[in-house]
């Protein structure tokens, strides 16, 4: 039997993975995947407490509308992203995260 | 508009005017001399009365209640007259500088006025700071050192000060929390008082919030150890920075002790380690900053570590806190504040013509500026406390304060540190004599030449000094406009 | 009303002078001699007046805890002072118009003249210990200008600052005294309160809260006022630098009413003393040593005005002596004969004023005609060349060394012997004999030197008779040096003469010894001489008390100071505003190394934040009980 | 016309300027602006005019959005901080222009109409759907808004640190909403006040859901730790954005905050006390954070993004002391009073930087010296701006502090206030060094400044705003108490 536990820490495997990543990755375009990641564990504890909270004996549907709604600003967010990631691209001629280092202190 | 609105606005709109293109002496001057009238007229007008009187108020915000509320007794009203008198003669004896000099004037003249006849905690604390700016400003960049040397003298008081008004600041939120009756917030001085009176605290919370006051205050004040800001700020300071704030602004803290602190906690001083503390650190004053200043050897060392020093007279008055030393320190608070404005402009104008206020190079000063000289003797036979010049009056009050209560056979804490504080009369004769010696006794050294001002240059000295003797020879004068218990 | 003009005249002179010496020119010397003739003529009417205490100012008032004022307080000493103060002023002022003639800065001396006739006016008219502490003050700072009217030099402007910072100590003693009265006296300082206080109020033996140890401690700081202001030993050294004033004002100030304010003091507060055995011995055993030190200490001074100078300290410690004898003698039992009877250092403080006044001006005449030379060794011959001089200098003399039966100083000196007489303790007797046997020699010595013999120097040789206006007051001070004290003369002053009673054979031996053998050994010892004969460097140097003083000094003070100074510095400066500031400082550099730019150690940064977050707020903050 | 509608028609003139510019190229950036800010005072008029009860709003929308006095006051709030911006835009626009890869300046005027919108939606959200999706859309336009002068190397690592950490918090965000919904089962802030008010919610999961989603607002009001995104974005982002970003986005923040804080800290709420604790930590860490390191900066634009966490820190401890026994301003009262102070002073110094930037100038301080010599009346609103910053009495800056200072003593939090009391004082280090700047005189042969007529305006009024307020607030204290007496009025 599958409780929300599983889910749960399926989705906490999954957020610190992304973080992890995020933390550790020095390729900006991997980094964002991270972040993509995380925003997916987010997901994925949403849609398990949805289901597992019953209202009149259906799963509870505002929060896998806060979902959809992820997913489309996530979207957004990497349209977004990329463009500016480009453009870093090519004015550096790098993706490393290491090329931004001049503001500081 | 209640006439003492009046007088703090002039001041500050001079400023304003003067920052706008106003031609700056004549405007400064003018808004000055008329402060001054307005000052004598509420000091006659308020003549044998007793209370808080002119009170006029604008209310600002109702919760916390906060209004822009004037009001004078003769505390205010006495020092608001020392801030007329200082801020003309301050301005009077500009020459040869930019506005800016006029404008700072005005405003740390306008900030103290503001402060001393305002009745609202949040409007005193306000003008002070208001005052504070153009202090800092003038001292960072047209002290009398190298730039370098100047912003640091200019931080190191600003630095000191701010805390210092900080801590004040959370003191006087401490006040207003315990004091404000019912279920509003008020910065109202007379709404708390009434409070105080009617639920006082107790004395160990009295005691506590006191001592946050006093380091409040007290560094404001350059209560000894948070003194080490002064002296160098005053040596550098411009001159009529120096003499307004040593002679006017600094009095602020002391001004709130007493009308805030005392009259809202009257066991505060008076609960052991509190009194006690307070002892150690105006003895501090006294004693050590009156050796310092006769390790001095400079003028402008001598008179600003003697400006520290003599605080703690005033503050051995509020330690007493009975009527008779509370009066004296109200006196001894206008006294010092005449007679080291004498004295600093005096000082600056010896720097400007000799370009030099170490005591081994000058001498004889007397001979061919016999005028100066006089005006110097009265600034500093009065800062030694000679009878017949204010400071007298204010420190003989303050010492019979302390012995109000007394027991024959035992002397309290307060009544021993009078008497080491009597030696402290001693060190000021050696240091303020030895400084009068080495500059105005003697043969003339060579190379140094100064002669009188000329006479309208004398006029704002000579109104010092003038001050300094009518009120020394009548401090009844200023005891009258005290009438109303303190 | 005459009271307030005697008090006032010269205020007004002062401050007229003051403010208006330029364009008053000459008529500032007028007005400042006008105002002291005024005043005398006053002061006689106000010889007749009634006792009585008026209020002129009030100078301080605190509604009903506490009043001080200028007041006017009429009653024998008073009067006696007065007269004694304005009428020998009154002749310095005019001999000062002949000695100074050529001096530039007139104006300045007589308007401090001036100032110094209405400070001392204030301290005789006192009626309260504050308005006596004021023109106590007041007086120091007149003194100070006066010594330092020859600022230029710079021996004046040492020793004006010296005076004026050796009475600060003594003052320091005054002021705590007068606090101490004040406490214990329920907030008054008045005099009358304080007498009826002692006698039968919270003050006197026996009444609640009373404590002897007290009493003697408020009398010592009392009387610590008097030995600055009479200099008496061990703040006894001002006074001979004090010679640096121009000459009348050492007649007036520092011989004849300044110095003696301190014995005019001790008398008005004499219920005090009278109440401490012990205070009242250890004043007269100051008293006593200072009057030896003195005496011994004048035998060698070869300096015209030092011999006088060490002269009075002696004779101020004479009568400060005979105020702790007199209380002494007071609490043995010994009661004053007599209704309302004069006490023997008032007595000697009149006689002696008009006599040392007269020394003094007579010194200055000598002075002034050989040429500002002080050196009794570089004059000598004087009595042909100045007989008028000579002649009033010489009943000066005599009447200081206490010639029996026709000078004044005979009888006031023996009515002081009595006093230690009648103390009962030995000691004080014999060294008062002893001092008034050294007095009649160094006296004489000085009139053999200067007087006698033939011219040493050129300026000795050319010395004429001073001007007819510096004469006049010799003379008038002459005829009060011999009659002053004989009965029936100047009548309101025969109130402040003790009580007229057969001097005990044991005291007339005594003083007529003294002078007997005092003169002859001064006679034997310097008759033709050219030089000292005897030279005791231990005398000559006055103990070496300056040198002492400036050792302590020097550690005490400019030591200590930058010591203290130091220390400041280093402490509290460094403690309290350089060490937060340095730590603030330090933490600033180190948050801003969190800062580093590099974007993994942002992120590292929130995720651990988001991680010490979770843990704060999960584990940590519901245990705190938040 | 419901307020509702405004926003809509806000958000859709930014469409239709942005598609105006990308249709029509040959169109004036001037007329692009103008109208962008004709759009947003028309707006802001219709604000004031329009009916201002949920009642009037259309039905569909009325579950999700609510009109409240602290609404009404963020509505206008992000009106005038956007107008302001996009005519800040216009001054700077010669200088902006030389970094963008086209030389134009198009998004620049409709993305903040955009950001406005999402902005005053967030202030009527009622639930954490309506809260992610606004905040987001006002996130997403920064990421473009900070990253818009490609050319300028800043501009472009601002953008860079700016998405990563902003996408990353984002994520935070998100995880915390679930697991908030997780201990409460519901989005809305009404349920989850109730639900946390209930004894049988797990007080360990809400703790675990509050803390995550506070930590994801917390990196959007530039709260320690997650503060470290702002010193570099600042810095980098254009002077226009960065105002905005320090105001507006800001705002917007703390306007979210304190909702979900209203629901997190209602009456009887099982982690109400451990939030409070958490604010206080984190308020005075944040403030000392901002403030310590700020001492140091030479560049004033960055000194002014430390002196933005330090505010945070100051909003974050007012947040804490939530009943304030004798307080007409609840604790969202003082937070919304506060950022109404801050507004004014905040805009002044960007706009003085601005335009010193186009008249050739750096953002060092050491490029302000002499200021006071070259353009008199800028040195003095520039003073006025940075005294209010520090929070010296008589400006508004000051009363803002007094509040929270207030709230703090009246808790008995004395370790919060000490370190509010430290930052401070730092806080006079830094601003005083820079007013002292200004006034220094030595080697300043410089020509003097010149700016337009509108800057002086624009300039004057944000002065005079801060000076009036800072002497007679009751106008803006009423507008902050004129209903809702639940939230708001105590």
């Amino acid at each position: 039997m599958i409780t929300l536990g599983h889910y749960l820490v399926v989705s906490g495997m999954l957020f610190s993975l992304g973080l992890a990543g995020v933390i550790a990755r020095r390729n900006i375009i991997i980094v964002y995947m991270c972040l993509e990641m995380m925003l997916s564990a987010a997901n994925l504890a949403l849609v398990g407490f949805s289901r597992f909270h019953l209202v009149n004996g259906l799963p509870d549907y505002t929060a896998q509308s806060l979902v959809f709604f992820t997913i489309t600003v996530a979207a957004a967010e990497v349209a977004v992203g990329l463009a500016i990631i480009v453009a870093l691209f090519r004015s550096k001629q790098s993706v490393d995260v290491e090329s931004v280092t001049k503001l500081q202190g | 508009m209640s006439v003492l609105e009046l007088i703090i606005a002039l001041p500050l709109l001079a400023a304003l005017a003067i920052w706008l293109g106003a031609p700056a002496r004549a405007a400064s001057l003018g808004a000055t001399f008329i402060n001054l009238i307005l000052v004598l007229y509420t000091a006659v007008q308020y003549w044998g009365k007793t209370g808080l009187a002119f009170t006029h108020s604008r209310p600002i915000l109702e919760n916390p209640s906060l209004s822009f509320a004037v009001g004078a007794d003769g505390i205010s009203i006495i020092l608001a007259l020392l801030t007329a008198l200082v801020m003309l003669a301050a301005i009077w004896q500009i020459e040869d500088r930019p506005p800016i000099f006029y404008v700072s004037s005005l405003l740390i003249g306008g900030g103290a006025l503001g402060a001393f006849l305002t009745t609202d905690v949040f409007f005193i604390y306000a003008f002070h700071e208001l005052a504070l700016i153009p202090t800092f400003l003038m001292i960072a960049l047209h002290g009398r050192a190298e730039p370098a040397q100047r912003k640091a003298v200019a931080w190191k008081a600003t630095i000191y000060l701010g805390v210092g008004s900080l801590v004040l600041l959370a003191g006087l939120v401490w006040l207003v929390l315990e004091f404000s009756g019912g279920s509003k917030l008020t910065f109202d001085l007379e709404a708390l008082r009434s409070q105080a009176k009617l639920n006082p605290l107790p004395d160990a919370k009295q005691a506590q919030i006191f001592f946050v006051l006093l380091l409040g205050f007290g560094s404001l004040v350059s209560l000894f150890p948070f003194h080490s800001w002064a002296a160098p700020a005053y040596a550098t300071a411009p001159t009529p920075v120096a003499m307004l704030h040593s002679g006017v602004l600094k009095k602020f803290g002391l001004y709130g002790l007493i009308r805030i602190a005392l009259p809202l906690l009257p066991q505060g001083a008076h609960v052991e380690w509190v009194q006690n503390a307070l002892l150690l650190m105006l003895l501090g004053n006294i004693l050590v900053m009156g050796l310092v200043t006769i390790h001095a050897s400079r003028l402008d060392n001598t008179l600003a570590n003697s400006s520290v020093m003599h605080m703690g007279y005033i503050f051995l008055g509020i330690a007493a806190g009975t009527e008779i030393a509370l009066k004296g320190a109200v006196i001894l608070m206008f006294a010092h504040g005449i007679s080291i404005a004498l004295l600093f402009g005096l000082c600056g104008r010896m720097r400007n013509q000799l370009g030099t206020l170490e005591y081994n190079k000058l001498g004889g000063l007397a001979t061919h500026a016999p005028a100066f000289t006089v005006l110097f003797a009265f600034g500093s036979f009065a800062s030694i406390g000679l009878p017949g010049l204010t400071n007298f009056a204010g420190e003989v009050l303050i010492f019979l304060g302390n012995f109000t209560e007394f027991k024959a056979g035992v002397l309290t804490n307060l009544q021993w540190t009078v008497i080491l504080a009597l030696w402290g009369v001693v060190m000021s004769a050696v240091y303020m004599l030895r400084a009068y010696r080495s500059i105005f006794h003697g043969s003339p050294a060579t190379g140094l030449f100064m002669i009188d001002p000329v006479f309208s240059q004398r006029v704002p000295f000579i109104m010092l000094a003038t001050t300094l003797l009518v009120t020394g020879c009548c401090p009844w004068l200023l005891l009258n406009l005290m009438k109303s218990a303190l | 009303m005459h009271a307030s003009i005697i008090l006032l005249l010269p205020f007004f002179s002062a401050l007229v002078i003051l403010l208006g010496h330029r364009q008053l020119k000459g008529a500032s010397v007028l007005i400042s001699v006008g105002s002291s003739i005024i005043s005398f003529i006053a002061c006689l009417f106000f010889l007749a007046a009634e006792d009585d205490n008026k209020l002129l100012l009030p100078f301080l008032d605190v509604g009903g805890h506490f009043h001080a004022g200028i007041e006017v307080l009429i009653d024998k000493q008073s009067r006696g002072m007065m007269f004694i103060v304005s009428f020998i002023g009154m002749l310095v002022h005019i001999f000062s118009l002949g000695y100074m003639k050529d001096d530039d800065a007139k104006p300045r001396f007589f308007g401090s003249l001036s100032l110094f006739m209405f400070s001392m006016t204030g301290i005789v008219l006192a009626g309260n210990l504050i308005m006596m502490f004021i023109f106590w003050e007041l007086v120091g700072l007149s003194s100070y200008l006066l010594i330092g009217h020859w600022y230029q030099k710079a021996s004046a402007a040492e020793a004006c600052k010296k005076a004026f910072l050796t009475n600060r100590i003594g003052d320091f003693g005054f002021m705590i005294g007068i606090l101490l009265l004040f406490g214990a006296n329920h907030g008054s300082v008045n005099l009358d309160d304080l007498a009826t206080a002692f006698k039968s109020g919270p003050l006197a033996p026996g009444a609640p809260g009373y404590s002897a140890g007290f009493t003697t401690a408020a009398a010592l700081c009392i009387f610590l006022g008097a030995v600055g202001k009479s200099a008496q030993f061990p703040l006894h050294v001002w006074l001979p630098d004090a010679m640096e004033g121009p000459t009348p004002v050492s007649a007036l100030i520092h011989a004849a009413t300044m110095v003696a304010a301190g014995v005019y003091m001790l008398v008005r507060v004499s219920f005090l003393i009278e109440a401490s055995p012990l205070a009242a011995e250890i004043i007269a055993g100051i008293g006593c040593f200072t009057a030896l030190l003195a005496a011994l200490m004048a035998t060698q001074q070869n300096d015209i005005k030092r011999v006088l100078a060490y002269s009075t300290l002696s004779q101020l410690g004479y009568m400060v002596m005979a105020v702790g004898a007199v209380a002494m003698a007071a609490q043995h039992g010994h009661e004053a004969h007599g209704p309302n009877p004069g006490h023997p250092a008032m007595f000697h403080l009149y006689t002696h004023a008009f006599f040392k006044a007269m020394l003094f001006l007579g010194s200055g005449a000598v002075i002034y005609a050989c040429h500002h030379e002080q050196d009794i060794w570089k004059m000598g011959g004087l009595r042909k060349h100045m007989p008028v001089t000579f002649w009033t200098f010489l009943i000066g003399t005599l009447a200081l060394m206490g010639l029996p039966w026709i000078t004044s100083g005979f009888y006031s000196k023996e009515a002081i012997l009595g006093a230690a007489y009648d103390s009962g303790c030995s000691i004080l007797f014999h060294s008062a004999a002893l001092t008034a046997l050294l007095t009649s020699f160094y006296m004489m010595r000085l009139v053999i030197i200067a007087f006698f013999g033939k011219p040493r120097t050129e300026s000795a040789h050319h010395a004429t008779e001073v001007p007819v206006i510096m004469c006049l007051p010799l003379i008038a001070l002459a005829v009060f040096s011999v009659l002053s004290a004989w009965d029936g003369f100047a009548t309101p002053l025969q109130a402040l003469k003790p009580a007229h009673e057969p001097p005990h054979a044991t005291v007339l031996f005594a003083s007529i010894a003294a002078f007997i053998i005092g003169t002859g050994g001064a006679i034997y010892l310097y008759r033709g001489k050219d030089k000292d004969p005897i030279s005791i460097k231990l005398f000559a140097n006055k103990f070496y008390f300056d040198e002492i003083y400036a050792v302590i000094v020097r550690i005490c003070q400019d030591r200590l100071a930058w010591i203290v100074t130091a220390l400041e510095r280093v402490f509290v400066d460094g403690l309290i505003a350089r060490l937060p500031t340095a730590i603030v400082a330090r933490l600033g550099a180190a948050t801003r190394l969190l800062q580093g730019g590099h974007l993994q150690g942002y992120t590292f940064l929130l995720g651990g934040g988001v991680i010490a977050v979770i843990y704060l707020v999960v584990f940590v903050l519901p245990r705190m009980g938040h | 016309m419901s307020v509702f509608t405004i926003e809509a028609g806000l958000a859709i003139l930014g469409l239709v300027l942005l598609l105006l510019e990308a249709f029509k190229p040959d169109i004036s950036r001037r007329t692009l602006g103008l109208t962008a800010i004709a759009g947003a005072t028309l707006a802001l008029v219709l604000l004031t005019i329009a009916p201002h009860d949920s009642a009037s709003l259309p039905g569909f929308i009325q579950p999700w959005h609510q009109l409240d006095s602290l609404a009404l006051f963020y509505k206008g709030f992000a009106l005038v901080i956007t107008i302001l911006v996009l005519w800040l835009t216009l001054e700077c626009a010669p200088y902006l222009t030389r970094f963008t890869v086209d030389g134009k300046l198009a998004e620049m005027f409709s993305l903040p109409l955009i950001v406005c919108a999402g902005m005053m939606w967030m202030a009527s959200a009622r639930d954490l759907v309506t809260v992610f999706v606004a905040l987001e859309l006002v996130t997403v336009s920064f990421y473009v808004l900070v990253a818009f002068a490609r050319k300028s190397a800043f501009s472009l690592e601002a953008g860079v640190k700016y998405l990563i950490l902003g996408a990353l918090s984002t994520g935070v965000l998100v995880y915390g909403i679930a697991w908030i919904y997780g201990a409460t089962g519901t989005m809305s802030f009404d349920g989850i006040a109730k639900a946390l008010a209930n004894p049988a919610t797990s007080k360990t999961t809400a703790l675990f859901g509050a803390a995550v989603l506070l930590c994801g607002l917390g990196f959007k009001v530039a709260a320690a730790p997650f503060h470290m995104w702002v010193p570099d974005v600042y810095q980098g982002a254009p002077t226009p954005v960065t105002a905005f970003l320090s105001v507006g986005s800001k705002a917007a923040g703390f306007v979210v905050l304190t909702r979900a804080l209203d629901a997190f800290m209602a009456e009887g709420s099982i982690i109400g006390s451990e939030i409070q604790g958490f604010l206080l930590v984190i308020g005075s860490l944040t403030a000392l954070l901002g403030s310590l390191p700020a001492m140091f900066q030479t560049s004033v634009k960055r000194l002014l993004a430390y002196s933005s966490i330090s505010h945070a820190g100051y909003l974050l401890l007012a947040l804490a002391c939530r009943e304030s026994a004798r307080f007409d301003l609840s604790s969202g009262g003082v937070v919304a009073f506060y950022l109404a102070t801050y507004l004014p002073m905040t805009v002044l110094g960007f706009l003085g930087l601005g335009l010193m930037r186009a008249n050739g100038l750096g953002e060092d301080i050491k490029d302000f010296a002499g200021l006071a010599k070259r353009n008199p009346l800028l040195a003095l609103l520039m003073t006025i701006s940075f005294a209010s910053l520090a929070g010296l009495p008589l400006t508004a800056g000051f009363l803002g502090k007094l509040f929270v200072f207030l709230g703090l003593a009246d808790h008995g939090y004395w370790g919060a206030m000490s370190c509010a009391v430290i930052a401070a004082a730092a806080g006079f280090y830094y601003y005083f060094k820079t007013i002292l700047a200004m006034y220094t005189t030595e080697g300043t042969d410089v020509p003097a400044l010149t700016f337009s007529g509108p800057a002086k305006a624009v300039a004057g009024a944000l002065a005079l705003v801060i000076l009036i307020l800072g002497v007679y607030p009751k106008p803006l204290q009423s507008v902050l108490t004129s209903d809702r007496p639940a939230v708001l009025a105590k």
